[in-house]
């Protein structure tokens, strides 16, 4: 779908080197990143504003790096959304279809689906002004979404709205995806964003691309120590949730909060647990396990535990507790995650 | 202690420059308001009447060339990095410091005997010294226009063409028609290059100072007034029309 | 496809107001220099001396009266909340619409003949259409001054007018100057209003008018020469200034 | 010192009702609030930039309500530092005393012994715009300082700098203020500064001042929901560390690393285990206690438990333990903290 090839590129005070990596048709592909990574002079790259200095871009296996945006069939939301605001909402999206050359009418038709399942026909005969950031965050996917394009990008596409209205648009934007199925290239340097919509990740550092892949492979791997500190989450399970239960492999996993489908589950080292006996207390997941890695980190012991079927978990201990308890690389241990630290997306 | 000193100096200082420049409008027209018997019989003085006619036309002429010329002149300059742009933008501001006189001379020069005393060489003087409002404003707005709105307008399929006629230009047009409406305003306020490159076909501001040097002030006053209450109508309705786009945004 | 042509045609029409603006300007100081002799004599004539330090010194008095009263009025607005504030921004502006000629009727009108025909006048005409220049260039960069500044300086033991005189000034000074030196620049290229008012004493840029109305073309031109000389020298070494500080920040 | 006394004012989108609080001398008076909430106006009308509405300020015993700043002898230092460009360093740090009349040499002596101390001495000829942001933080400190003032006003004075700086000119700050032992009142949005700086602390919550005390009085009794939401760590025990450990009444509590002297520990509800019996983990700290109140939020129980000497910890447990363990008010648990969840200030 979009292949990004050796992309380089100076600009003002960014730098994008070496960069590639490949997103197949109806994936979401979240690319995460510190601000001043470069993040979106990558997207204005691939959408054509402007050149690479080196490297090429190809969209649905034609090489589009010499093609001016319009020729690309690629639609791009900016940060702040870039509403036209001299035109009603309607006119916003069906903008791309009229300029394509369909009559008003035949454009207005075709927005009708779309629109309702946005969720914003009655916002159609106000001004980009008049509307809420989070009305403006759906007005600007509709616009893009409208004219059917290869690729969409999205530019931190949550960064303007605040807390509340941010997690129930980003359940929105999952269930959009599934129902719509478009492809997505979105960056942010929120994780959350990462853990609801994505399905593969990539990290990009001061210009570089130092990772991507599937999330699950990214986050158990990072690869390297910036990569790994960056995403700070080092725990991460998925499965599927019912009754307050995450299965994953043959683990039962008991979640703080009611959900169902597919779900991933967070959670940082420093909330695990390490005892050699089962114990009695108020973590209500304890699992058996074998310890396969400890990495001394100063005060404190980062240790690896894998449990059965290639579930590996890892948790920070300090140094008096290892030696308390003995542990070492090949101890069996009992690892407990108290539900109430863990993080659903 | 008087610490209060400050401020009331300074409204003092400000005032003063106030009524230095309202005072000589107000007292010419409500003079004037005193004989409203000359106003009229000016009014049906066919001299008057074509003056302001030639005047007004001109001005209008000015002012769509300023458009046609000064908005690409705009664009470019907000958007485009080039080198030598920092003199660009010099030589568009160099008419304003140019005394007039000079100015019919240089154009003179420059054009002779094809640009003397007709209507031609009224337009050539008035837009020399006036396109450059119109420029200024245009760039002024161009960049302060998102480019992203002309990015997302591209990847949905418009040409730079299109995305200029439906995007750029229709959200400047308010900032370059207030331009617009200074280059007009300047034009018709142009004397002394007129008196060197186009004394004819007669202008109501070069007519102004004809009666004054053949008839004295109070001949010369009512045709004053009335291009005075014309400007200024221009005038206010242009700084109307601002606020009112402002508060819309 | 030319994809390229809004680019290409923008930069055409561009270009075409550049030249015009620029090349009689030019071609009237290159034709000059075939004829330095002419400039020479022009430069010995007593009359020519005299008008050119008329010019000088009128615009000099008006840019620093410009100061005295302009920057407490740019204080005001940029700093002060109150009732008419958008008014009396729009009265600032009045001159630059109002046409040369009325000016000076007006002005004769409200000052009669204590203006007439002598220094006064000239600097009265002057300061009424050259004044806002230094007024705008004022407000905007009290305005633009963080406020916090002066609060500090409050704070520590400043009145309202040593944070003035130690701090806002200060840090407003270049682009006061730079006001000060459009205003001039405007002064020295007045001249509709200055046939009405003050004819007398001669100033260069009306002096010009005259050797082209007795003598013609070629005897005009080394005056016009050297008055635009002169006020481009100012304004290139404004913008230049202008650069520096911007850099400086 | 500086008394507040029913103070109220609108400006803008802002508005403050009914603040009352007072700073003692040499205290150091933490007030936070989320942003909007009125800090800055609230400087401003305690330095004098601003007049109230309505309510009185009194500082050194004087009503100043009526004085303008250049009369009240109180410093402010706003947000991003307002150091004068058009000065060097020592002419923005002696600008105060000339002011006052004091000559150029005698200023500069005056100041000499301050910018030793806040190690500026190689600055003192540079412009404001030449140094970093750090430094232009001493720099504003010291022209505050160098007058003298009754009280001195700390508009999010760590808000520009970046995170690795941010800590380290904290503990410094905490150190300059021992050496010079002024009285201070530091705005911020972070809670991290309030626990490593203040001797006090104020929430300020839209426009309304909502508790204010020492800073162990109001976060273990916020007062209301709305301030303990704010304020989010539940748990902060006080006390002297020695050898990695930290002495609370008769606790010892084991810390993560090595510190030493009087140290304030947080950590959150999530991270405290209970459990019946006594249990051998990787928890170094555990602790015998009753319960005394226990919440429903929901899916989860907020517990409180008591342990000796007065001394509260709360913790958040899952319904299904609390029942499987029969947990209820009264009850005697085992209270597990790991030593790698406490935050140290």
């Amino acid at each position: 779908m979009l292949e990004v090839q050796r992309v380089g590129k100076r600009w003002k005070e960014f730098e994008l080197r070496d960069v590639s990596f490949r997103i197949e048709r109806r994936e979401y592909f979240v690319l995460v990143g510190p601000s001043g990574a470069g993040k979106t002079l990558l997207l204005e790259i691939i959408a054509g504003i402007r050149r690479p200095d080196e490297g090429r871009i190809v969209i649905g296996g034609k090489d589009v790096t010499d093609l001016p945006p319009e020729e690309r069939g690629v639609s791009y939301v900016p940060q702040s959304y870039a509403l036209f605001p001299h035109m009603s909402v309607l006119d916003n999206i069906t903008y791309g279809l009229r300029i394509r050359g369909m009559s008003r009418s035949e454009a207005e038709k075709k927005a009708t689906g779309l629109v309702r399942t946005l969720g914003i026909e009655h916002l159609l005969n106000r001004k980009p002004h008049c509307i809420s950031a989070g009305e403006q965050q759906r007005v600007a996917l509709a616009r893009a979404l409208v004219v059917e394009p290869i690729l969409i990008l999205l530019d931190e596409p949550f960064a303007n709205l605040d807390m509340r209205i941010k997690s129930r648009l980003m359940s929105e934007m999952k269930r959009w995806r599934e129902e719509l199925g478009f492809t997505a290239l979105h960056v942010t340097h929120s994780f959350e964003e990462v853990m609801v919509l994505g399905d593969k990740l990539g990290v990009l550092l001061h210009g570089r691309l130092r990772r991507w892949g599937k999330i699950g492979d990214v986050i158990s791997d990072p690869g390297d120590e910036d990569v790994a500190k960056f995403l700070g989450y080092e725990n991460v399970l998925e499965g599927m949730a019912e009754d307050g239960c995450l299965r994953v492999g043959e683990l039962n996993v008991i979640l703080p909060f009611t959900v169902s489908g597919k779900v991933r589950v967070c959670f940082r080292p420093e909330d695990v647990l390490l005892s050699v006996e089962r114990i009695d207390s108020s973590a209500r997941n304890q699992f058996k396990g074998r310890i396969t890695e400890m990495e001394d980190l100063g005060p404190l012991f980062r240790i690896t535990v894998d449990l059965d079927n290639d579930i590996v978990v890892r948790s920070y201990v300090t140094k008096a507790s290892v030696l308390e308890m003995g542990l070492r690389e090949g101890s069996k241990v009992y690892v407990s995650i108290k539900a109430s630290s863990l993080k659903v997306f | 202690m008087g610490r209060r000193s400050l401020d009331t100096i300074f409204a003092a200082l400000g005032s003063f420059l106030l009524v230095y420049i309202t005072l000589p409008i107000t007292s010419m027209i409500l003079l004037q308001a005193g004989d409203l018997g000359s106003l009229e019989s000016t009014l049906r003085d066919p001299e008057v009447i074509s003056a302001l006619e030639n005047s007004v036309i001109t001005a209008t002429v000015t002012a769509l060339l300023a458009i046609v010329l000064g908005v690409p002149l705009g664009y470019v300059l907000a958007r485009k990095e080039f080198r030598g742009k920092d003199l660009v933008q010099g030589m568009v501001d160099v008419p304003i410091v140019i005394p007039h006189s000079v100015v019919g001379i240089a154009l003179l020069t420059t054009f002779s005997s094809s640009i003397l005393d007709n209507y031609l060489g009224i337009i050539a003087a008035m837009l020399f010294v006036s396109a450059s409002f119109t420029v200024n404003a245009a760039r002024d707005r161009f960049a302060s226009i998102d480019e992203r709105l002309e990015h997302v307008a591209r990847t949905l399929g418009a040409s730079k063409w299109r995305t200029f006629t439906t995007v750029t230009f229709p959200l400047s047009l308010p900032a370059i028609l207030s331009g617009a409406i200074m280059t007009w305003a300047r034009a018709i306020s142009e004397v002394g290059a007129l008196l060197v490159v186009a004394y004819y076909p007669k202008t109501a501001q070069i007519l102004v100072l004809d009666y004054f040097e053949e008839f004295g002030l109070s001949a010369s006053r009512p045709v004053a007034v009335l291009l005075v209450l014309m400007s200024l109508s221009v005038f206010v309705a242009l700084r109307w029309s601002l606020a009112r786009g402002s508060e819309g945004r």
